[in-house]
């Protein structure tokens, strides 16, 4: 991944939550605040302001800025864990010759460290870690991001407001979930062109 | 259990107000009625000011959250003056409301909320 | 204790400032800083504004209260961004906000006001 | 007692809250939230306003104008005790030939069926349980009242919001006590006159 690509990857994953936060709203209503939507567009907004107006020449920018927009303007629970993800990658990414599967697990790792879920919480994690390890393996494709994303579906909720109405929560799938596999669709997407 | 209603009693206006737009957010179809201060300046709580509120609240049965002592007081003379059903949680006000409302919204049962409204009881 | 204050964090404007007005009311010797919503309309919190109101409290020695999980991780990341000594506490926010002030009003150590906020610890 | 010696119980109760307005907030102070003073300054007015227009002609009537006023107006803890005092006493003011001393002692069982306080709990019910025993032996005097309010304050608060602050509630009168104290004085004020 190059600052090129970077800022490509933003692009589009700023179209997908634009074009698809009412969804990401209508995910948030049965198990959470109806506020997903809301928040991942106001935060993508400022971080494409951001790009548009600092013009990063570095990777390393780059992932900065992105952090610290999404840290302050998204304003639900996935602003920090957001921000601390790309703040993860941030850190690893500044090692010499660290394969970008290795700078992706270390964003999951600190979404872990901050929101302590487990796998099978019913959290974004349920995307992030099938793509880390898909990442791994060189085999990440779309259908694996919509797979994993399709999985939180039936899971019981454990971390976040969905986790406070219990059993409710299955048979939906999860808001954070859902916009993860945006932004690894749209890693994807950049990575091809 | 559309007849299933909150009311929230604070001391302060603009806690009860501010509960009150937390909780629609998750629970909109959920009858919430709050009672904050004796008016927007004074702190305090008022017996008619609960009865009112318990009135005007659509449900008949009411789960019934406050933050200190002396509301759970005035709560307890309005109760037993209202032919309502009212039961009072000794609850965190703001995360016990919270998750009752959360919970009426998802349609689960008052002897399920109960349940978790008891793994929060504290001794108010 | 004039060194040791107290930060409350909602998702609410109007939660924070009916919380200030409540412990201001018991603990007008106390250095209080509230932040609530991501503004006056806007429901969440923000990283930014916590830390804002971290450096603006006089004093060095923090007790932090907050409402929801999500409020929490923003204020672990302030914490940890911050040079003062801040520790937060899983109690309810209205009650225990009230308590630890009311107890820092009365000179009550630290360690004492841990010991009583541990009573009403909840999984929040 | 009757109608007129209860009106001018009252007024005469309404006099020594207004004086001593500032001294009860004060005492609600260190161990309080500071309104005691005006919670009964405010409760008061209400009451006496009540009388001069309703003009109760019945000690029923005056009991029951007492409480709702107090129940409504108050504002603080003080409001349903005292309102639940008054209403106490109405209900056994009801009986024939009942004395007294037993028409107090069912304010005070009202108050603790509220509050829930015992004995040296260090609430208003340390004045009224010394009272009600004096009355009960012909003995009530101004000095037995002080003695009551004055006893309140090496006690260690267990209801209210004095019991907050633990064991700094000790060393302090209890306001409520004090306002109780004020109550009986003026009571035994206006039999005298
Ligand atoms: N502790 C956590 N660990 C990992 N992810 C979490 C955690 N809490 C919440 N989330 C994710 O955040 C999403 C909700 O984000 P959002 O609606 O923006 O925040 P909020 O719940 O504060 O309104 C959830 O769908 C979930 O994927
Ligand atoms: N549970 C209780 N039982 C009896 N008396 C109580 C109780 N709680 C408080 N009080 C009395 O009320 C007084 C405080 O009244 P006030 O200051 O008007 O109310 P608040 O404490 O709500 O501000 C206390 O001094 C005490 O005498
Ligand atoms: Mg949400
Ligand atoms: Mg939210
Ligand atoms: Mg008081
Ligand atoms: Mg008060």
């Amino acid at each position: 991944m190059n600052v090129e690509t970077g800022i490509r990857w933003m692009e589009l994953f700023n179209e997908k939550v634009q074009a698809e936060k009412d969804y990401l709203t209508q995910l948030d209503t049965p198990i959470g605040d109806s506020d997903h939507g809301n928040n991942m567009s106001r935060g993508m907004t400022h971080v494409i302001e951001a790009i548009e107006t600092q013009k990063p020449d570095s990777l390393e920018e780059l992932l900065k800025l992105i952090t610290t927009n999404l840290l302050s303007k998204v304003g639900g629970a996935s602003g920090p864990l957001y921000g601390s993800a790309f703040m993860g990658m941030l850190k690893a990414q500044k090692e010499d010759n660290i394969p970008w599967s290795a700078v992706i697990k270390s964003g999951l790792e600190s979404i872990q460290k901050r929101g302590k879920a487990e796998a099978f919480d019913k959290t974004m994690i349920d995307v992030w870690i099938p793509v880390v390890e898909a990442l791994e393996n060189n085999q990440l494709t779309d259908a694996v991001i919509d797979q994993a994303v399709e999985s939180t579906k039936p899971l019981k909720a454990k971390k976040g407001r969905a986790s406070y109405v219990g059993e409710r929560s299955i048979g939906h799938i999860d808001p954070g979930a859902y916009s993860s596999g945006l932004l690894f669709h749209a890693m994807l997407e950049a990575e091809a062109e | 259990m559309a007849d299933t209603g909150i009311i929230i009693i604070s001391h302060v206006y603009e806690i009860a107000e501010g509960i009150n737009r937390l909780i629609q957010e998750v629970a909109g179809d959920v009858s919430i009625k709050v009672v904050g201060g004796l008016s927007k300046s004074e702190i305090g709580t008022s017996f008619d000011s609960i009865l009112e509120a318990i009135n005007e609240n659509q449900a008949d049965n009411l789960l019934a959250f406050y933050d200190l002592g002396s509301a759970k007081m005035n709560l307890e003379m309005a109760k037993e003056m209202s032919d309502k059903s009212i039961t009072i949680y000794d609850v965190p006000l703001v995360e016990g409301s919270y998750i009752a409302a959360a919970l009426l919204q998802a349609g689960v049962s008052k002897d399920d909320i109960e349940q978790q409204l008891k793994e929060i009881q504290i001794a108010k």
